[in-house]
């Protein structure tokens, strides 16, 4: 075995002397300074997308009157100030990919994923840590590349996110060429980094527990992004094979989604939807992992029911490859196959009302403590109901025929990826900032951007729910062409206003978040006496994580246990009995 | 990132080398009945089937033996199928639209 | 906040209604029993000195039943629903005496081309419109949408119908109107750069009125060279 | 030390795949790659099942002969491989290097082939964009030899499409493969594997092996079909 231990040593006495500035910050292998390159990135492109939602919203809720500073923008975007149909729809388009692809996706896969895995299972890094550098260094190009679309000639993609062919595949509909095949490969790109970074997840999950953590020992946040990322490696590679097909109807003039030349305009549908709807449980999964975890932290009580929530997670992962369709229902799709899809769509209704009952389970007869993290993971249980339950309406295909590509729908997506996701990140990364920094963000700024977050969320998107019961269609430059839509102007005012403030709120959010760098409290290593194994290390946790290889006795929830002084016991600490048990 | 696993792996790995030269065999054998069937005048559809089978026939022989599923644990193949069924179901899902 | 539906004219606009309303009661007995549970938690079981939080992994009644209640209620809407469907959108769900009508949609408007006094598509009489559709009250009709460029959808919010018109594909679409009057058709799906100045107008006549109203129309075509008039 | 005794895998069985790391990584890759691969391959088959009249009969646009030896070399490739992991396994680090050669060599050789019939194939007038106007193969098609659905050429956009997206990007797995059989052989050419430590010759074998399966694939229901 001396070989083996020759090697071992070989490669890792490059921890004994010190790196370069270079080597431990910027191509750094720690899966915690990748973590954080991470966040930064995806907070810069939430800001992004946030900055084209307030054009959006300025449009719709003052159609054709100049935005105030508007003058700034180029000629071909908003000459005057008034913003042009064709920038609105890149607008629109943009809003979509920021925010799903490069804000939430990287915020909850790239961040915490990066960040809690090896962390909370007792590992000293990812299974490949260089992959895991290359992974992030291959998304930021791919960022800067559609980040280049808006000043290419022609303009930025403008035919949704979704980008549905043939709007999308021939360049003469939208007058956009550059913009979309940047928009193609851009994505492309991105699919690369996810998918390494997948590999990498699932191959540490698996491989590097330590000791003692059985599968049913496992904190429910990372069983939410270990299936995360089994949905990652499956789903991403069919948007990347997508994607190409298109760019390849834009550059090489095949045919695969032109009706003239034997291609299926459907077909892209189909392929993307089969991508876009484990998307969407990509974007949710982990942050009810993470909500989880913190609800069951905030009552001081283990998680209600706790095999249930790791069997829903599974539930929701396989049903989210057999729902697709319900995306399609008034596409032209064999209407046969829009009963089936109606049928799983609602099937799946039953593990996300699972895992609300639960959360609420562990509230009850707990002993809560209203810290910021808290605040926000009741508020995702509260938003995600909503979401949830306003997606009733478009699984029943006859209501879904009037309310589909309406206001109603926009208003579903955003209390589930705002209300939901969103909600989830601000309190993951309220919960986990001082394990990263070693400090506390202020609390009592907390609390007001939570506040302050949640009443202008609700008086953005709740109203958007009666603008598609009236059957006020998404994605339109200016309503006020209809005259069915002519009385509804007043609650797009309203929206707009509230969307501002909304903006604006966000601000306290990033003054907290840098300020609390320099001037937060420090904490210590279990700041929210939390039984993470995270938190039996120092914040932040050194290189190699762990000095000696932690042992686990416990699954991750034993709060208040009996026998025990304290209200929490780490999963490191054997239970007063001394047996080890599961969390059950 | 070499480590104690590296060894525990050799072990395991002198498992029976199956004789690669019949599987070589077997599977240019399978290539040239290929060939013959492709042009029989029998019904397309027949054909078609036939083909598929012995394509299919010939990749399961390949990750079988050349990629040693046939000696992995349990938990090895269900990493190696896991892809398989989702592959299944688009494909059947939309070819529903023009047949049913 | 408004959840009443504006009102609708075609025959299964009720069933549509009927489901929308049944699904609005659910989904608000399940929001009201969950945010309030919630808040009443929130209030209830707030950490206060003395009192710890009760120790318990949870209980699989608990859990049976609130899987079965929403699944069989799930199944319920699904069984419902799939009626309604068939009728409205099913292959063979279009009557057989519907008034054949042909809605191409192309960047930025609809041509609508009117069967005529003979009621029958693709004959000398046919003429067709910019942007107008004109159908009797109280029959079905049917239409057969295309595309000539891109993903359009034919949108009638007083008919609770949608249905997207696909380059390549003939889908038929049919509505029966049952009140008399003008209203607005839109497009709903993402078209390019005109996409919000897409709408068009669908009158409503009475049957009566509408027979001397294409007759008139067919006429006027008949010695005008056929085209599309403005 | 700390950090290497840290790495130990979890113990007991019930841990982990019970394999090490590289080879469950790279398993968990190509499990991404098979979805790659059923985009591309699924809407061939999808696009085929919606207008059969599109594609043209089997030989009359594409060579058989060509690719049927090119399909035997890359099984042929497949045993080099597998037999260079079995004499490492056995620990004959000789018989290793020269199945090692052999595969980078056959592998190459494939990509070689393809490219020619690439070449052959857009000299005769058919491109991803469909047949080429007046070319050999529109006149074919005119005359009805093809066995297209109608006389006129572009319907058969979709065939040129489908075509090249498929066989180009497995043309370029083949060769990241070759790339990286090349590394390998070098690597084992400067005796970096011993008998007790050659993952990196079976994880590149892995790949190897599902490139050559999803050859054996396409091969037939592209050219055979």
């Amino acid at each position: 075995m001396t070989s083996v231990a020759a090697a071992a040593d070989h490669a890792h006495h490059g921890e004994t002397h010190e790196l370069s500035f270079v080597r431990k910050y910027v191509f750094s292998t720690d899966h915690k300074v990748i973590g954080i390159q991470f966040l930064l990135m995806s907070l810069v492109f939430l800001f992004v997308g946030g900055l084209l939602a307030m054009l959006i919203r300025w449009q719709l809720g003052f159609p054709n009157e100049p935005i105030p500073g508007g003058a700034a923008l180029p000629e071909t975007m908003a000459p005057g100030g008034i913003l042009l149909p064709e920038f609105y729809n890149s607008l629109v388009t943009m809003h979509g990919t920021f925010m799903i692809f490069f804000a939430i996706m990287p915020l909850l896969v790239g961040v915490f994923g990066n960040y809690l895995i090896p962390l909370k299972i007792g590992a000293p890094d990812m299974a490949f840590p260089r992959l895991n550098m290359w992974s992030f260094w291959v998304a930021v190009p791919a960022g800067i590349l559609m980040l280049s679309g808006f000043f290419v000639e022609g303009g930025h993609a403008a035919a949704g996110w979704t980008s549905y062919a043939p709007l999308s595949a021939v360049s003469e509909y939208t007058g956009v060429s550059a913009g979309q095949k940047i928009w193609l490969l851009s994505i492309a790109i991105l699919g690369l980094s996810s998918i390494l970074g997948a590999t990498n997840y699932i191959t540490t999950v698996v491989q590097l527990r330590a000791p003692g953590m059985t599968w049913f020992r496992l904190p429910l946040s990372i069983w939410a992004l270990f299936i995360t990322a089994i949905l990652v490696l499956l789903a991403i590679p069919i948007l990347s094979g997508a994607a190409i097909m298109l760019f390849f109807d834009q550059t090489l003039g095949t045919h695969f989604f032109d009706p003239a030349g034997g291609g299926q305009p459907l077909l892209w549908q189909h392929l993307f939807w089969y991508f876009g709807h484990p998307e969407v449980y990509i974007l949710i999964l982990p942050a009810m992992g993470m909500v989880s975890d913190i609800i069951a932290n905030g009552s001081r009580k283990p998680v209600f029911g706790y095999h249930s929530m790791v069997f829903a997670i599974i539930a929701i992962a396989f049903l989210g490859w057999i729902v697709w369709g319900h995306h399609m229902f008034q596409s032209g799709m064999n209407p046969r196959l829009g009963t089936g899809f109606m049928i799983s769509t609602l099937l799946i209704a039953v593990p996300s009302a699972i895992k609300t009952f639960n959360w609420m389970g562990t509230m009850w007869l707990g002993s809560l403590r209203f810290h910021v993290p808290m605040l926000h993971a009741i508020s995702f249980v509260a938003m995600f109901v909503i979401g949830g339950l306003s997606g009733m309406f478009m699984a029943s295909t006859p209501v879904d025929i009037y309310i589909h590509d309406t206001y109603f729908i926009v208003a579903h997506i955003h209390y589930v990826l705002f209300g939901g996701s969103l909600f989830a990140i601000f309190g993951a990364v309220t919960y986990w900032y001082p394990k990263m920094f070693g400090r506390l963000m202020n609390p009592f700024w907390g609390k007001v951007h939570w506040l302050l977050t949640f009443v202008f969320f609700n008086c953005t998107f709740f109203p958007m729910h009666t603008l598609g019961v009236y059957g006020h269609m998404r994605r339109i430059y200016d309503p006020t062409q209809y005259e069915f839509l002519q009385p509804l102007m007043g609650i797009n005012r309203f929206i707009t206003i509230s969307a501002f403030l909304l903006f604006a709120s966000q601000i306290i959010f990033v003054v907290n978040f840098v300020m609390g760098w320099f001037r937060g409290a420090r904490a210590g290593e279990n700041p929210w006496e939390d039984n993470g194994l995270e938190w039996t290390v120092p914040s932040p946790p050194p290189h190699g994580n762990f000095a000696t290889v932690p042992t686990v006795h416990h699954g991750p929830y034993e709060y208040s246990a009996p026998g025990v002084v304290e209200d929490y016991l780490p999963q490191n600490r054997p239970l007063p009995d001394g047996a080890g048990r599961d969390a059950r | 990132m070499t480590d104690m696993q590296a060894s525990q792996a050799a072990h395991e790995e002198h498992f029976a080398h199956p004789n690669y030269w019949v599987v070589w065999a077997a599977l240019a054998a399978l290539t040239l009945v290929e060939l013959g069937v492709a042009f029989l005048p029998w019904p397309r559809a027949v054909v078609v089937l036939i083909l598929v089978v012995m394509a299919v026939w010939k990749a399961v022989l390949v990750a079988l033996y050349f990629m040693h599923l046939r000696f992995e644990a349990n938990r090895m193949r269900i990493f190696a199928l896991a892809p398989l069924p989702l592959a299944v179901i688009i494909v059947i899902a939309v070819m529903t639209e023009f047949i049913w | 906040m408004q959840w009443i539906l504006p009102p609708s004219a075609s025959s299964y606009a009720g069933d549509i209604d009927f489901l929308y309303y049944l699904i609005l009661v659910i989904t608000g007995v399940a929001f009201v029993v969950v945010e309030v549970g919630l808040l009443w938690f929130a209030i209830r079981y707030r950490a206060r000195p003395g009192r710890r939080a009760t120790y318990t992994h949870g209980n699989m009644r608990a859990e049976v039943v609130w899987t079965a209640i929403p699944a069989v209620t799930v199944v319920v809407l699904g069984i419902m629903s799939g009626g309604v469907w068939n009728n409205i959108k099913g292959r063979d769900s279009v009557p057989a005496d519907a008034l054949p009508y042909r809605v191409t949609a192309r960047q930025f408007e609809w041509h609508v081309t009117h069967p005529g006094p003979d009621g029958v598509l693709d004959t000398p009489d046919d003429f067709t419109l910019r942007n107008q559709l004109h159908v009797p009250v109280g029959r079905p009709v049917v239409v057969h949408l295309g595309s000539e460029d891109v993903i359009h959808s034919f949108f009638v919010p007083a008919f609770r119908i949608k249905q997207d018109a696909v380059p390549g594909m003939h889908i038929r679409v049919w509505f029966e109107a049952t009140d008399v009057g003008a209203y607005e058709l839109a497009c709903a799906e993402l078209c390019g750069l005109g996409h919000y100045r897409m709408g068009a107008m669908v009158t409503v006549h009475e049957t009566r009125e509408f027979e001397e109203w294409t007759v008139g129309q067919a006429a006027l075509r008949s010695d005008a060279a056929q085209g599309v008039t403005p | 030390m700390t950090h290497a005794a840290a790495m130990r895998a979890p113990a007991g069985r019930e841990m982990g795949a019970g394999v090490y790391n590289e080879k469950l990584g790279i398993w968990v890759f190509l499990g991404s790659e098979v979805m790659f691969f059923t985009a591309l391959i699924g809407s061939y088959i999808i696009l085929r099942f919606a207008n059969p009249g599109a594609f043209a009969h089997p030989g009359k646009v594409l060579n058989i002969p060509i690719t049927a030896i090119n399909t035997f070399l890359l099984i042929c490739s497949s045993v080099t491989m597998v037999k260079a992991f079995a004499a490492a396994n056995m620990g004959d680090m000789g018989k290793m290097k020269l199945y090692l050669v052999a595969t980078t060599l056959i592998g190459a050789s494939f990509v070689g082939v393809q490219v020619y019939e690439y070449l052959h194939l857009i000299h005769a007038g058919f491109l991803p964009s469909g047949i080429r106007e007046g070319s050999e193969l529109a006149e074919l098609a005119v005359a009805g030899e093809l066995g297209l659905g109608s006389a006129d050429p572009a319907v058969a956009g979709v065939y040129g499409s489908s075509f090249y997206t498929m066989t180009g990007f497995h043309g370029f797995h083949v060769t990241c493969g070759v790339v990286c059989m090349a590394y390998v052989t070098i690597k084992a050419f400067r005796g970096k594997y011993t008998q007790a430590d050659h993952r990196g010759i079976e994880v590149v074998g892995l790949y190897w092996h599902f490139v050559d399966l999803v050859w054996i694939i396409l091969f037939t229901i592209v050219y055979l079909v």
